[in-house]
């Protein structure tokens, strides 16, 4: 799955892009714990999840979204466009 | 309904003549242009960022246009959106909206401004003498946007 | 805060850049530009003429603008209004509003709207195939232009 | 004191401009009717007082406002600009 980071994420996780291996997990939430488990980057991305915003192939979801069949995850902080 | 994301400027009595120019039965066009401001609670800034989602932004933007045109009697919608870096006094935003009444011109502009402020995947960066930080997401936005649904 | 009444079109783009081009703490510009529509009730138009008082009328709309500053932080305030004969898809009113943040922009802009569809002394005269008639007021603008009080 | 008319009011009374005698009237309302005593003209373009606005000296004023100093006044139908 690949997986894309924008704004202070993006900085935190070390990358703008990577590919990663959901491992067990089944949700969105799930793979965020996983990931945050794995390594201390995702931790401290990760850290406050209530600033955590996510797309799924380009479509905002909310975090009980399911995984399957998912190509890109995208994570970023609240939007500040405009 | 044309959406864009792009780097350079825009002229928008160009815009506006090629929303209006092949439709006489348009009354009223609102504009919103956003600008970058130079004082910032932290201080002045030099530069302005805009990080976007490439492959995200542009069907988001059009999804806010369709929801628009399906709530008020629109002629025309035209949003563009710049990204990469800005400076205090450059446009960052342009909305138009057309329409044959004032009141719908009106709120459909409000209405996207609001949802492109919480619902488009653009983050801002800003930096200066005191440093650079990322801004942060207005809770005034969010209630704005909260008021049309 | 800048008030012309003419019979010649403007340039939106001009009038803007010459709005906000000496002050970087403008965030947000809000333009309404008003047309004339080809269709009527009556049929196709092929004339709109605009009378207006001349000793009253800029004075009217400076007293208007002057309104819609004392009520929302605004940087800036322009209105160009014409007169004389005009044709369907001619631009009539331009308002331009300046601020800080888009919510002052956009509401002072519908004030000044609401105020110079009902205090500004112009009266509109549509002539086509049909005939010719002075258009009526419309109760929507009476109570559009109440909602400030 | 000079008279205006504007709109249908102008087509009404025939010009657009023209001195008149108040004659004993103190108010506008009472000019209104005087007027359109004196001439056919003036009950014409006054004949619905509830579409009539005034100006006294380019501001808009209400029916009772009175005319004493007054140079200039302006007679028209409910603005349409904008």
């Amino acid at each position: 799955m690949q997986a894309l980071y924008f704004s202070w994420l993006r900085e935190r996780v070390g990358t703008g892009s990577e590919q990663i291996d959901p491992g067990p997990a089944t949700t969105v939430a799930e793979l965020i714990r996983e990931l945050s488990l794995r390594e201390e980057r995702y931790a401290a991305a990760f850290a406050d999840i209530s600033a955590v915003r996510v797309a799924v192939d380009q479509k905002m979801v909310d975090l009980d979204h399911p995984l399957k069949g998912v190509r890109e995850i995208g994570f970023f902080p609240p939007m500040t466009g405009g | 309904m044309t959406v864009s994301v792009q780097t350079q400027d825009f002229d928008i009595a160009a815009e506006m003549d090629a929303l209006t120019s092949a439709n006489r039965d348009i009354g009223a066009v609102v504009s919103f242009t956003g600008l970058v401001r130079e004082m910032t609670e932290a201080g002045a800034i030099q530069t302005m960022e805009l990080e976007h989602y490439p492959g995200m932004t542009v069907a988001a933007l059009t999804e806010i246009a369709d929801q628009a045109c399906a709530r008020w009697p629109l002629q025309g919608v035209r949003i563009i959106h710049r990204y990469g870096p800005l400076h205090p006094g450059d446009r960052i935003v342009l909305v138009l909206t057309a329409s044959r009444h004032r009141q719908a011109a009106f709120e459909a502009a409000e209405f996207l401004m609001d949802y492109l402020k919480t619902r488009a995947p653009f983050w801002k960066r800003e930096a200066g003498a005191h440093g650079s930080a990322w801004v942060d997401a207005r809770e005034d936005d969010d209630k704005a946007t909260a008021r049309w649904s």
